[in-house]
């Protein structure tokens, strides 16, 4: 029971810190950060590959694909994120 | 060892948030995406080293997943790249769903809570995965991008979100023996995700697929709630906060409300125009607009969604580069909303190599609007609409535009008078000193290429 | 332990967040914003209320000084704080 | 029952984040500090229900605290405001450093996370105890506000630290056992703090105490770790951290660093002055100053610490009201770091009840300078120094000032040739166009506005 209050409380704090992160974006960056933050996302990685602690052959496929979509997602979505980033940058080195 | 294991996640969470704040500023944004790259990599291998996980399926599932995610992010171009996040965030969200699935079957004597925590990682995971894969079918126009509106759609969903509280309630009250329950919340989840995009316009897609990372976001942080994970709830719950912030700032910077978004239907059917539309239009030939391109002094270039359509950026750029040749000064006014995602325009426009310094914001170029000799409208349309600014029953009003009927003569470069994503007339057409330049932006843009080089 | 790793985790986020909410201050709010957080930093309060269920005659001595210290900043910080801004709010009446 | 305190810490903890945002704006601040007290009245409440609290002594310490408290902040004069925040801070320092006592003796047989905490709680609150009252003494002129300095100062500083770490080190390897250790502790950090504070100059104690203020949420969150107790950890680590980044902000806006004003000794001799100074210096009466004043259309008052040492406020306000039923434009012209305390003209005027939005800040004014006629400096000095512009050896340089040697006429209202807090000569008073009315600032704004009333 603590330990889940604990939990609660770390995640109310994470909740409004999220709200503060993000403040006066230019909007040429809203979508790299929606990419960027979208990779964050992926951190369900983690509790997919927790999840194959689990056996029990059914579970171990859901287990699996959810290793799977989980690494799609960080995979991806970092790449993409940086691919984009990069582009802006390559137009700004002229200057 | 399970104290190392907290303090990597600890470490792991600060990197989330530094790079999190630095993505959010052009100079740091690409370190600030590594830095969370890091992060990850810590939560991951920190992960890793905790007993009981199957190596071989996890390495497994990181060899296929890693290797899609890596061809996919190699392969698509700029302007697909809205879609692609979209199908990467349902990914996400689909992860979390299995995560609430499996930990529930392998541990089915749940309390309450972890029942609540596995019953919304279930459906808003669901969710999140079938509505980012019809956002991306939509922004790849694999379905219609025109809103799909049904007799009673919002009564029906309405109801299925009804069906999921109440599932949901069910499940978690019957911890345990209630996988019949989790079953239906899934099936649930999933076709809520469906119906809930399906009436949306494809151009509203952007905030559609800001709004479901945010979901995906939350449904990790329920799943951390499941496996008493704290690097997931709290990278969960930053990606729920700020994704959500995120949409509401795009929403602001299209003049919309997210619940307008949501539930309008908007772009469903033409509307009606506010006012009538007076004068007369007055069309010019390519090589009638290079006589007076040729004497002016000053340029500034409007781009809009047609320049996506037509990939005119290289002509364009090759077009301003023979200006100043000629001695023009040349800028490119970029209106925050044009084009069909948010930074459309300057990823076309750095893509061709236009240099940064040239890019200015409708707030730096319009005092001085009436100093500029041409204004050259390439397929846009709804952000130079002065109905914006003068006809209150118009849908835009109040929308900042870039105010090109106040230049000395604006080109209007676009294929027919047909109305912008918005539905609403244009009356810059109709003043008098627009001149329409018809037909495919790239093509037209290339005669003015053509009529310069051979002078 | 893990109790103790979580208070820590709670403690990072509290870090980041503390430093995200003070941003951009006008400069005639710097006097009121030290008083408002010192108010909050008042919150030692908490401690010394729950330090008197310690028992023993000199540790109750120090709990009762600790809870005159604690509350003297709590009241006297909210208070003086609110009297400041309301200054504020009595020239701003006027526009 | 457990759950319930931990929901209401959570609770409280919203509380004061919401708090602090609001605070931060103006108008929302007072709100803000409201809601704060909200939370810190549900954390009480909660901890107040906790068992084995023993009631009596909270009851009696709560109304001997509160009475000093609510006693000394309704008394305190606006301009004593600092000095008051500073022996609340010290007091919350000294409660953290008993907490941290009074558990240790209770329970002896600490963990060494336990005793870590213990030991940081009772050096940092210690600290923050006695550094606040020689900060208190400093601006109350109880105690000399010159920096005190002796020989060696520093290096008897680094040994005191490194003495309090090794204790620290040594009661925390020795948990439980070290209640010498722990005496010792207690008597470093009382030592140090005085001996850190002492050295610093009296108008430098702002940032000081906006430091201690940081240092005392930091010895409030240990001691939260020493009775693991979450609403105390958050709250004292938002103090923590806001309090630095608004010493920095503070620090920032006096263009200096925060180590500059900590071991600098700033103040502390008149330093050189840089340039020679060369010009005429040209002496006004009242009675002539009255005649250009009479005939001016737009007047700028810049006040500064002069004004405050006269508490010549209301008969500024009086004058300006003459001036403009005489017809002139007048504005009050604040620099941030005018006075002695951040903010300190604005609530002078304030009290004045000067319509705020005659308030302006260096930037809107400067820029029209020329356009003012006449320029009535009230006792400010640094704010208006103009070798802060021009004099690279002058230690103003690079500070943003109120550039009214530029004004048309300057008049200049302060007792003596005597330079301000830097100690830096002003080349202001030796142009052309200043005059300088000697005398103390309420007195010659008396006559001023005697020869209004007289006309
Ligand atoms: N940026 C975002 O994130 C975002 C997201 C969602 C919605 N939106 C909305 O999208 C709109 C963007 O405004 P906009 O001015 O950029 O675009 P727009 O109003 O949609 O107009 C685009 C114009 O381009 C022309 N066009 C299309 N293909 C062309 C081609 N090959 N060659 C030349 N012209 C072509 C079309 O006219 P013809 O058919 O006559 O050629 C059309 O009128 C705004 O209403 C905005 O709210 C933006
Ligand atoms: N605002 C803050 O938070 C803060 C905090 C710490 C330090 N400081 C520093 O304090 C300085 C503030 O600048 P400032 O221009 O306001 O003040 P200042 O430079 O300290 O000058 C004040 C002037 O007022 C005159 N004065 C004193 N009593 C007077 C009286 N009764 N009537 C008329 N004049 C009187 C003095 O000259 P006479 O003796 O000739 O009369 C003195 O030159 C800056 O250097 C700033 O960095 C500010």
């Amino acid at each position: 029971m603590t330990v889940l209050l604990l939990l609660l409380f770390i995640f109310v704090l994470a909740i409004f810190l999220g709200r503060e992160l993000i403040q006066k974006v230019p909007s040429q960056l809203h979508t790299p950060l929606m990419s960027g933050t979208n990779a964050i996302s992926g951190i369900a990685i983690v509790g997919a590959i927790a999840s194959t602690a689990v056996g029990g052959t059914f579970s171990t496929v859901l287990a699996f694909i959810a290793v799977v979509l989980a690494s799609i997602n960080v995979f991806g979505g970092y790449l993409v994120t940086d691919r984009m980033l990069g582009m802006f940058r390559a137009g700004k080195r002229e200057d | 060892m399970e104290a190392y294991f907290q303090l990597a996640y600890i470490a792991a969470a600060v990197l989330f948030i530094v790079g999190l704040k630095m993505l959010g500023r052009a100079d740091t944004a690409r370190r600030g995406n590594m830095v969370s790259a890091v992060g990850m990599l810590v939560a991951v291998v920190a992960t890793l080293l905790q007993s009981g996980v199957d190596y071989a399926v996890v390495f497994a599932g990181l060899v296929v997943g890693g290797g899609v995610g890596v061809f996919w992010s190699r392969r698509v171009q700029m302007t697909q790249m809205p879609e692609t996040v979209a199908l990467f965030n349902g990914a996400g969200g689909g992860a979390s769903l299995l995560v609430g699935w499996a930990e529930f079957l392998s541990r089915p004597g749940q309390d309450t809570v972890t029942a609540i925590a596995t019953v919304l990682a279930v459906l808003v995971g669901g969710v999140t995965l079938t509505g980012s894969i019809v956002a991306w079918g939509k922004l790849s126009e694999r379905v219609s991008g025109r809103p799909i509106l049904f007799g009673g759609q919002q009564v029906v969903n309405g109801a299925l979100l009804l069906a999921a509280v109440v599932v949901g309630v069910l499940f978690a009250m019957n911890p345990g023996g209630g996988y019949a329950w989790l079953l239906v919340a899934i099936a649930v989840a999933l076709v809520l995700g469906v119906l809930s995009v399906i009436p949306i316009g494809g151009a509203d897609m952007p905030i559609v697929i800001s709004l479901l990372n945010s979901y995906s976001g939350l449904a990790a942080s329920a799943a951390g709630f499941v496996i008493d994970n704290t690097v997931l709830i709290v990278a969960g719950s930053l990606v729920g906060a700020s994704g959500l912030i995120l949409t509401q700032i795009m929403c602001k910077a299209m003049n919309r409300s997210l619940t307008n978004v949501l539930f309008s239907g908007f772009g469903s059917a033409t509307q009606s125009t506010g006012q009538a539309v007076e004068g007369e239009v007055k069309a010019m030939t390519p090589e009638d607009a290079y006589f007076v391109l040729e004497a002016a002094n000053n340029v500034v270039f409007v781009p809009g969604y047609g320049m996506a359509v037509a990939q005119a950026q290289h002509a364009v750029k090759e077009l301003a580069d023979l200006l100043e040749e000629n001695g023009a000064e040349v800028r490119y006014a970029i209106h925050p909303v044009a084009g069909r995602m948010p930074g459309h325009m300057n990823v076309l426009l750095a893509e061709a190599n236009v240099p940064y310094e040239q890019l200015v914001e409708p707030g730096d170029v319009n005092p001085n609007m009436e100093m500029v000799d041409v204004a050259v409208v390439i397929g846009a349309n709804d952000v130079v609409n002065p109905a914006a600014k003068e006809d209150k029953g118009s849908p835009l009003y109040g929308m900042p535009i870039i105010e090109v009927d106040r230049a000395r003569t604006t080109f209007v470069l676009k294929r027919s008078m047909k109305p912008g994503f918005s539905g609403v007339e244009n009356p810059l057409f109709y003043k008098d000193n627009t001149r329409m330049v018809f037909g495919d932006a790239k093509a037209v843009l290339g005669q003015l290429v053509g009529e310069f080089k051979s002078d």
